[in-house]
Formats: structure tokens, sequence, C-alpha cells
């Protein structure tokens, strides 16, 4: 039997305006980034309620990764001002109660920014990788 | 082991129901045992002259009562507030959650209450009467004594009492209190001392005793949501069960992200829970954070301040800050 | 009568849990709970478990079904298997009276075959009182905690147990475990030493009086109702420690790959319990909680010849966040009002 | 495996053919895979239909027994089931289970009696199965009186079969009713409860009577004036629904199970019962 190579599945929550833009360029220019990175797109990154960050990791997610406009650029004014505040207590929630620290991430990515977009997924990527599977915050009826 | 009597607050309660003030008075009820005290409402002076109690065993928080029964009631409604129920009273205020005007609010001083679940733990079943007092007389079916130091078995948010200033009233009772410095945060500091693998093996092991009962949601004066999340088939979290794991995480993760900054720490969901999960070490890691991330701040404090999830500076920590900051 | 000393214990479980899963009542961080016996688990002293043992037989989360959907096609899965045995030790007679009750439902047609099939695989070894709690109001039902039901019942004095086989399927499990015969004097003994207390309890002279089949219309009309669940904060806390409340919700999951129909404990407490795309029947918590009760008290003696919904175990009276509960509801509106 | 038979587990069901009857009633015809009818059932009995993933939920039969091809569902879209259920397309598969609940007591009770059936907007769905039934076997029954309201033209369940088979069959009398006034409509305008009181019946009748909680009110106080007692008087119920068997306590009113011990109750039988229905 081939053992599968394991590769991890990453989902990136990536604002409508700067950072899905940024991912589209990284596209554009044929900036290498993983396959099994999945981007759902939102309107803003202060759409992302912290229920779909845990439903992603549910869902057989390793690692979710916010994407918004750089702090003092939201379309909306203030959008991700609110997103850094709740991400910077969900994530500290998620490493209270054991959760890897490394398996979630806050990113600011412009639209100018195809080329940070792929080095952060890269990274992002690897560093999950790294941690291997996600245990802690699997649903175990979604993995049959 | 409290100073003021149940006669004052009778008293009190009589008076103004009978001068027409307030049409009926929310207040602690006696049970069966000593120990059993049950919320309700007094419309009458004998009723409350029969079974109005206050004693070592009335933690109940009433503020979150005020929302229904300010809207079913006419007239103004009497509530006794504990320094901690100010809190709580203020934030459901700050959410205009009722109306002010309907209630009449008197502070009572509060000694810290007991819990009953530490005084069987050393005296075991069959308790047949309590006497309250800062030594705690309890007598058992066995007919075993035992003498009792209330300060020993103090419910968990009295032993960390984080106020005993009123910061709601119409009336005050009593003199008024002082915030209290406290160790509230440092079993919260123990946790976050251990390394990722013991948190999680605390934490699996303490949220698998969850039942799903949902006490600790319909308890928490934060709470107030008329269709909770958790109860609507079109949220697409909807669950009623534990199913497993992360369902039980899921659960107390979102009920604390939702409370987060709203929350006062008035300590009722840990009082209630069946199963004895410490569920206030979850608010709490919220409250410390915000206060290490952005600055003190005490929900119910005053009414109308903004919570700190609904505010930002153009300064705020990153995310990927906060584990240098939120462990120093 | 067979007997063996308190030191034995150990050895005599290891010789169940041989054959079958033995559970029991053991100590874990304050609490008693059941867990699977191995070398090492201690058997509680405490009176009961926080949580009834119903969920041996009716788990509070169960998978029915699975269901693959391919476009406009469904297939149904049957994902039954058959339970493998087990033991439950430990259980008290107020709990062993909850199975009858929870049969009662579940063992009349048309048969819940997932309850049958845990049923009939569970051998149930009870154990009788030698010292209740205040709570305890097991008596008022008719239950008797010195001589406890089950396959085989239990006696634990302070240096030795005793057992007696009930029934066909306790005595087959009890002739495997080589224990010596005894006279039953030392039973007798505690028997009448715990009669003695029962009579002393604060809850002693409870009685049905006023409730039962036939009273329905009597007992649903009165006004107490509205004071009682005044501060019912309508959670489901007696309910899901309660030994005899079996109400469950069916409901889908969708893996992503498959959907799987599952049940679950619901507390006729809840506010959607009722709730359809129409309105809701029982619109108020007085309406809710009259319901829990009723059904306890007049509705399900009224189908099952007298019997009450209720077996006096006291969980709720100690689980309550408010403190409210069945005694306090016997006490204003039945027979035993002051 | 478990090898006993389960309650709770359906078989798949094939809708066949959807037919939009008024602009929020649809009816669908459900058969097997190998296109035969699911299982036998009586008048008034329901099923438990269900679209895994959505949910679950009970329906009564709205075929006649008589009719050995097929069932059909009368389905008024009003909650997540209906809704869905209301754009499934034919060819789409479903579950079904059942027959539930206690029948009209048609071979019994009714037989050798003159019947009155009075129905409201989709409550038309649990009664046709009775009507169609008694026409089938006209031979057993008296006079048949059919008083059905909607509150338009539009919203009347079944008005074909109505008009082309039910009116023209002989012993039977069909009194329809529309709430407002409206163009091509020349039948009687009004409430049921008023029609009945007007249409003034003899009460050599047993009345079967279904509709929403409110007409039910009123139609029960005409029929008193017009001198009927409630032991003549039958009804069907809906609760919510899980288990469909008397287990899951949803549809628990006072001593009795709807889903069990109903759906079908005499009016004498619902007074011994709490009102929470």
């Amino acid at each position: 039997m081939q053992v599968k190579e394991y590769k991890p599945l990453i989902v990136a929550f990536c604002c409508n305006w700067c950072s899905y833009a940024g991912a589209d360029l990284a596209g554009n220019n044929r900036l290498n980034y993983p396959a099994d990175v999945k981007i759902i797109r939102v309107p803003c990154s202060c759409r992302v309620n912290p229920m779909f960050v845990l439903r992603a990791f549910q869902r057989g997610a390793d690692g979710v990764i916010l994407c918004g406009c750089h702090p003092g650029d939201c379309h909306y004014t203030s959008g991700n001002y609110y997103t850094r505040r709740r991400m910077a207590l969900l994530f500290s929630m998620l490493d209270y109660l054991g959760i890897e620290r490394e398996r979630t991430r806050v990113e600011w990515v412009s639209a100018a920014e195809g080329a940070k977009f792929a080095a952060t997924m890269n990274d992002f990527a690897e560093k999950v990788a790294a941690l291997g599977e996600n245990k802690r915050l699997e649903d175990l009826r979604c993995k049959k | 082991m409290q100073k003021i009597t149940r006669d004052v607050l009778v008293e009190k309660a009589v008076s103004l129901l009978e001068n027409g003030s307030v049409s009926c008075v929310l207040g602690w009820k006696k049970g069966e045992f000593d120990y059993d005290i049950t919320p309700a409402v007094f419309e009458s002076k004998e009723e409350l002259v029969s079974d109005f109690i206050f004693d070592d065993f009335c933690g109940a928080n009433f503020s979150k009562y005020l929302v229904q029964k300010t809207r079913k009631v006419e007239g103004k409604i009497l509530v006794f507030l504990k320094p901690c129920d100010t809190y709580s009273f203020n934030q459901l205020l700050t959410e205009h959650r009722f109306d002010r005007e309907k209630v009449y609010a008197v502070g009572i001083p509060c000694e810290g209450m007991v819990d009953i679940g530490k005084i069987k733990a050393i005296t075991g079943d069959g308790i047949s009467s309590i006497v309250c007092g800062d030594t705690i007389k309890v007598n058992t079916i066995y007919d075993e004594s035992f003498d009792i130091n209330a300060k020993d078995v103090l419910l968990e948010r009295c032993i960390n009492c984080k106020s005993k200033k009123h910061v709601a009233y119409d009336e005050l009772i009593g003199e008024e209190g002082e915030v209290i410095e406290s160790n509230r945060f440092d079993e919260v500091a123990r946790l976050e001392a251990m390394t990722p693998d013991e948190r999680f093996a605390f934490w699996q092991n303490e949220l698998s005793k969850c039942i799903r009962c949902n006490a600790c949601r319909d308890v928490c004066p934060a709470c107030t949501c008329e269709k909770c999340v958790f109860n609507n088939p079109k949220s697409g979290v909807e669950n009623k069960a534990p199913a497993n794991e992360f369902e039980e995480k899921m659960f107390h993760i979102i009920r604390a992200f939702h409370v987060a900054g709203r929350c006062t720490d008035c300590g009722e969901c840990s009082r209630v829970c069946p199963q004895n999960i410490p569920l206030h070490l979850l608010n709490r890691k919220f409250i410390k954070d915000i206060d290490s991330f952005y600055g003190e701040y005490q929900a119910g404090a005053e009414v109308g301040s903004r919570a700190p999830l609904v505010n930002y500076t153009t300064e705020d920590i990153e995310p990927c800050d906060v584990f240098e900051r939120g462990n120093d | 009568m067979l007997k063996c000393s308190i030191d034995a214990l150990n050895g005599v479980f290891a010789k169940i849990a041989a054959d079958a899963t033995l559970y029991l009542p053991t100590d874990k961080d304050g609490s008693t709970v059941y867990a699977e016996w191995s070398e090492g688990v201690e058997l509680s002293n405490a009176l009961n478990t926080a949580k009834s043992p119903k969920d041996f037989f009716f788990p509070q989360v169960e998978d029915l079904m699975k269901f693959k959907v391919e476009g406009k096609s469904i297939s149904v899965d049957d994902i039954r298997s058959e339970s493998e045995d087990f033991v439950v030790f430990g259980v008290r007679a107020c709990d062993v009276r909850s199975f009858d009750i929870l049969d009662r439902v579940f063992l009349v047609e048309p048969y819940d075959s997932y309850y049958a099939s845990r049923r009939e695989h569970g051998v149930i070894i009870s154990m009788a009182c030698s010292k209740p709690a205040e709570t305890c109001f097991c008596r008022t039902f008719g239950i008797d905690c010195t001589n406890p039901g089950g396959d085989i019942a239990v006696w634990k004095t302070e240096d030795s147990v005793y057992w007696n086989a009930n029934t066909e399927k306790g005595e087959k499990l009890l002739s495997k475990l080589g224990l010596e015969e005894c006279s039953d004097d030392a039973v007798n003994a505690q028997k009448e030493k715990t009669e003695k207390i029962m009579s002393k309890l604060p809850l002693a002279g409870l009685t049905t009086d006023g409730f039962g089949g036939g009273k329905t219309l009597d007992l649903f009309n009165r006004p107490e109702w509205k004071s009682l669940s005044e501060s019912c904060l309508g959670c489901g806390t007696c309910t899901f420690v309660c030994p005899t409340c079996q109400c469950y919700d069916v409901k889908d999951f969708n893996t992503g790959n498959a959907i799987i129909r599952y049940r679950c404990w619901d507390s006729c407490m809840y506010s959607d319990f009722t709730k359809m795309a129409h309105g809701n029947n029982r619109n108020s918590q007085v309406e809710r909680f009259r319901q829990r009760f009723m059904h306890k008290l007049v509705y399900y003696p009224e189908n099952n010849e007298g019997i009450f919904g209720c077996v006096g175990c006291g969980r709720c009276l100690a689980k309550c966040p408010i403190s409210m509960n069945i005694v306090k509801v016997m006490k204003t509106i039945g027979g035993n009002a002051e | 495996m478990n090898t006993r038979k389960e309650p709770l587990i359906p078989t798949v069901g094939v809708i066949t053919d959807v037919r939009l009857d008024t602009p929020d009633i649809k009816t669908f015809r459900v058969v097997t895979p190998d296109g035969k009818k699911a299982f036998d059932h009586m008048p008034g009995q329901c099923a438990m239909l269900s679209i895994p993933g959505v949910g679950e939920a009970m329906f009564s039969i709205t075929s006649s027994p008589t009719n050995t091809e097929y069932m059909e569902f009368s389905i008024k879209k009003c909650g997540c089931v209906t809704e869905w259920l209301h754009q499934a397309e034919v060819g789409q598969n479903i579950t079904i289970r059942g027959p539930y609940g206690k029948p009209f007591p048609v071979d019994t009770e009714f037989a050798g009696k003159n019947l009155l059936f009075i129905a409201g907007g989709v409550a038309l769905a649990p009664l046709r199965s009775v009507i169609n039934y008694v026409r089938h076997y006209k031979d057993r029954y008296g006079k048949i009186d059919i008083v059905y309201g909607a509150r338009s033209k539009e919203d009347l369940l079944q008005y074909r079969e109505i008009i082309e088979e039910w009116s023209v069959d002989e012993g039977v009398t069909v009194h329809l009713t529309i709430d407002r006034e409206q163009e091509g409509w020349d039948g009687h305008v009004g409430f049921v409860p008023n029609y009945v009181k007007e249409l003034g019946f003899d009460t050599d009748k047993t009345v079967i009577l279904c509709g929403p909680p409110i007409m039910i009110k009123f139609t029960l106080a005409g029929l008193t004036e017009l001198g009927f007692v409630k032991d003549q008087v039958y009804t069907t119920l809906e609760l919510k629904m899980k288990c469909a068997i008397g287990k899951c306590g949803r549809c628990n009113v006072g001593s009795k199970y709807v889903c069990k011990d109903g759906p079908v109750f005499r009016l004498d039988e619902l007074d011994e019962l709490p009102n929470e229905y």
C-alpha cells in the first residue's frame, strides 16, 4: 500500500476587498502556494464569526487563517479592528483550552500583496503540517 | 454570617408593598430543608412574613428575572441586590434589557454565600438541620453534628469576591462597601502556566462531564437572547446534546465568547452546574485577557459603558502577539 | 444468600469483568459517576451517582441510522449492532425501579430495538441502601431500599458483601463467582437498622395522596402552578439527572459524506420542545413546568396501572439550580398540602 | 447486525407526481422504488415523511385506502420540511414510515350513519381520505354532506375532484364557501361556521370536523345551537411529533399521545384532556 503524504487542509477566510484580490494577484503572478488552502470569500474579515472558525475545524480543517485589509484600510472603515479584537481573544481562548496555537492565524494582506499572500500561505501550511492532523478540535463523525 | 437579618428585609418589603410603591417583591423563599432556597415573587405581607428568608444560602442573582418580570408585572418590582448582583443589573440596563423605571432596587450587604456541596462533602448525606453563622452548625439524621467555619465552605465566587460595593440601587441597607482586590485570576494563571497538553487534558476532562442541561446558559444574566443560537435549527450549529467532544467544546467556547466583555463574573454558571464544571474559568480567562490587552474593564461597573468587543483602538494588540503578552 | 468479604470484592469484580464489561459507581473529581471497572477503580461509598444509570440503556446520544444521498436518490443504512454483554454494579433500589418505568415506555409495542438490545445484554446488580440521605423519598412510591430488585441484589456491610440472585440471568452470573453460602442474619440486621432511619427521614411523611390517574383536569387547572414555576429557568437539569425522564429528540447530522440520524435526550422544560411550524401548544414556562410534573404524577400512572413516574431518588432536589422540585410540587398541590 | 424490526427506521419512497393545488399547497404522490404502495392504511392515519438532513414530520395520508397503487399527501408550505418538499421534483426520493395513529371509525361507528364533513383550508387533506373511502363503499353509509370553505376559490384544495367527482355523486351534497367575494365565483360567500348554521343540518348525522382551531371553536358553537352533541363529532389533531410511536413524549397531551392514541378524537374524549392542543 502506498502511504499518502500528509497534506494539511487549510481554510482561509479572505476579505473581498483586499485579501481575496491579493490571492487573485498571487494566482495571476503564478506564485506557488499549497493547493490544500481552501479560500472562503467574506465581505469583510469582520464577517467571520468565531463559530466559523470552530466549524471549519469540525469539518476537517487542520488550520484556519483569516486574511483582511491592513488596519486602517478596511473598506467598511473599522471592520478589521473588530476582527483584531475578536480573534485575539478567540485564539487566546483556544490556546487556553490546549489547542495548538499554530493552527490559527490572522494576517493582513492588501490587494497589492500577492507575494505576501503566497508567502503567508506557504509558511502557515508548513507550520500546520509540522503539527500534523487536527486531533483536538475534530469531530469524528465528519472523518468517516 | 450575614450581618443583615431577614427581619429587616421583610420589614422593608412589607412597608414598600403596603404603601403601594411596589406591587411585588423578588426575594428568596425558604425551602424543604435549610438550604434549598428558591427565588420567588412575593405579593403579600403574609407570604413575606411566613416564607421570605435571607441567610447564607441566598446565592441566587435576581437580575435576569427582571427581564421577563418587568414585562409582565404591573407597577414596580422590589428587588434585593447583593453587591455582585448589582453589576449584572447594570449590565442588563446597559443593554436595554429592562425598564429601570419599573424596578425599585434595594442594595443589601453580603458577607459571602456558602456552597451546600462543600458542606455535604464534610458532613455526608442526611443533613437534618443547618444553623447559619460564622460557624455553621450542621446536624444529621445519623445523630452527628458538625461545626463548620463558614469561610471554609464559601461558594467559589465568594472566595474570590471582587466587590462589596453596590454599583446600582435606589436605596441601600447597611453601609457602602468597597471594591476588593481579589485573587480571582490566580486559577486562570495556574492553567496558563501549564503546558498545552496539560491544559487540553484538564479541559477535556472537565467539559466531558457536561450533560448540556443548559443551566449555565439559562441562569446567566448575560445570556438574554430571546432565541439562543444553539436552539435555532437554522443557525447550522444547533445542538441539544453533547454528541461528542467537539460539540462540548463548541458550546462552551461559543457561550463564553458570546458573553465576553459583558460577563460581570457573577459566578452563577459555576454555582448551578450540576456536574460541577468550573465554567467561571472560561469567563475569567476572557476577562483577564481583556484587562491585559485593552485595559481594565469591569462589565456592569457603570451603565452605558462600551463593552470591549464593540470597541477598538488603532493600536490594539495583534492576534499573533497575544501569546507573548497573555501568558507573562 | 451468598457472601464474600470486602477484601475479596475486587477479586469478584475481576471475575465478572472477565466475561463482560463491568460498570460501577466510583468517585471522580469530587462527584460520583459510573465508570468501567479495571484494577484500581474503587467502589464509591457515596449513596448514589450524580447522573442516573439510565444512560446504560438509553444513552444521551445515540446514532439510529445513516442515509446516503446522491442526487435525487436516498439509501437507508441500518447501523444497529447487537449490544455486548455488560454488568452494572451498585444500582440503588430507586434506580432499579426506574428501569421498570422505562421498560413500560420502550418495551411496549412497537418495541424500541435499541433499548431492548441493551436491556437484554445488561445485568443489573443492585445494592441495598444503608445510609439514606435527607433528599430520599423512595418509600413514597412503595420502593424498599433495603430490598432492591435487579438481577442480583447486594448488601454491603462493614466487613462483608452479601449476594442474592433475583432472576435467572442473575443466577447464571452468580454461580460463576464462587461465593460461599451464608445465613441472612447480617442482612436482616442491616435491613432493620435502615428501616428505622427511613422513618426518621425528613420526607418520610410524603405521600402520593391526591395524585394518580383520573385526576388530570382537577390538578391541571390548579392555580398554584403559576407560583411554583415562577422562577423556573427552563433548563434541563432536572430532566437530565432524572432516572425516569425518557423524552427524546430525533435529529439529523450532515457529516459531509452521509447523514446520521441520531436521537438525544430532550426536555419538556425546553421552550422548543413542542414548537412546530405553525406555533407552540405550550407557550409559557408554566405550561411546560406543569407538563413535566403532571406527566410523572398523573399521566404516567393513568397509563400504567397506577405506577408513578418518579422513584424518589432525590437527584432533582440536589441539582435544581433554583431548588424547585417534585417534592415541593407534591406538597403544594397534593394531599400533603399543609 | 440487529435483525429485529425497528419502527424508527424508514423505507425509501419516490415522489412520482407533484400537483400544485393552491398557491401554497402541493399534493405529492409517493410509491416505493419498485412502484408499489408503501403500506396499507385506514382513513385518518398518518405517515412520517422525511428528507435526510432536513427533518422528519408527520403528514396525514390524503389518498383513500381504496387506492391500492399509491399514496398521496397534500402539504402546505409552512416549515423547513414542507418548504423543502415544495421545491422537490418528480423522481426525488424521500423516506417514509407508517401508518401511524388511530383511524376514523369508518367501519364501526360511522357504518349506516349520515355523515357531515366540515373542513376549512388545508384541513380537507385528512378528510379527503375518509370522503373517498365512504364514497367507494357508499352502500354502507347514509347521506353524505360536505361543507368546505377556504379563503378564496384558488385556496380550495382538490377543487377539480370536488366538482368533477364528489358533487356529481349520488347521495353526496357538496357545499362550498369562500371567505370573500371574488370574480368568477357564484357560490356561497362567508365563513364556514356561519354557513353551517345557515344550512341548518338535522342532528341525525355524525360530524367529521377539521380545520384551524378558531374555525373548530365557532363551528362547534354553531353545531351545538343546531342540537348536535359532542359525541357525534369527530376531529383530528396535529402536534409536533418525532418518533410517531408514543415514546418521545412530544405530542403528549394529558395521558394521551396524539401519534398513537390519536390523531382522531371524538370531541367528548377531548374534553377529558387538558386544553393543550
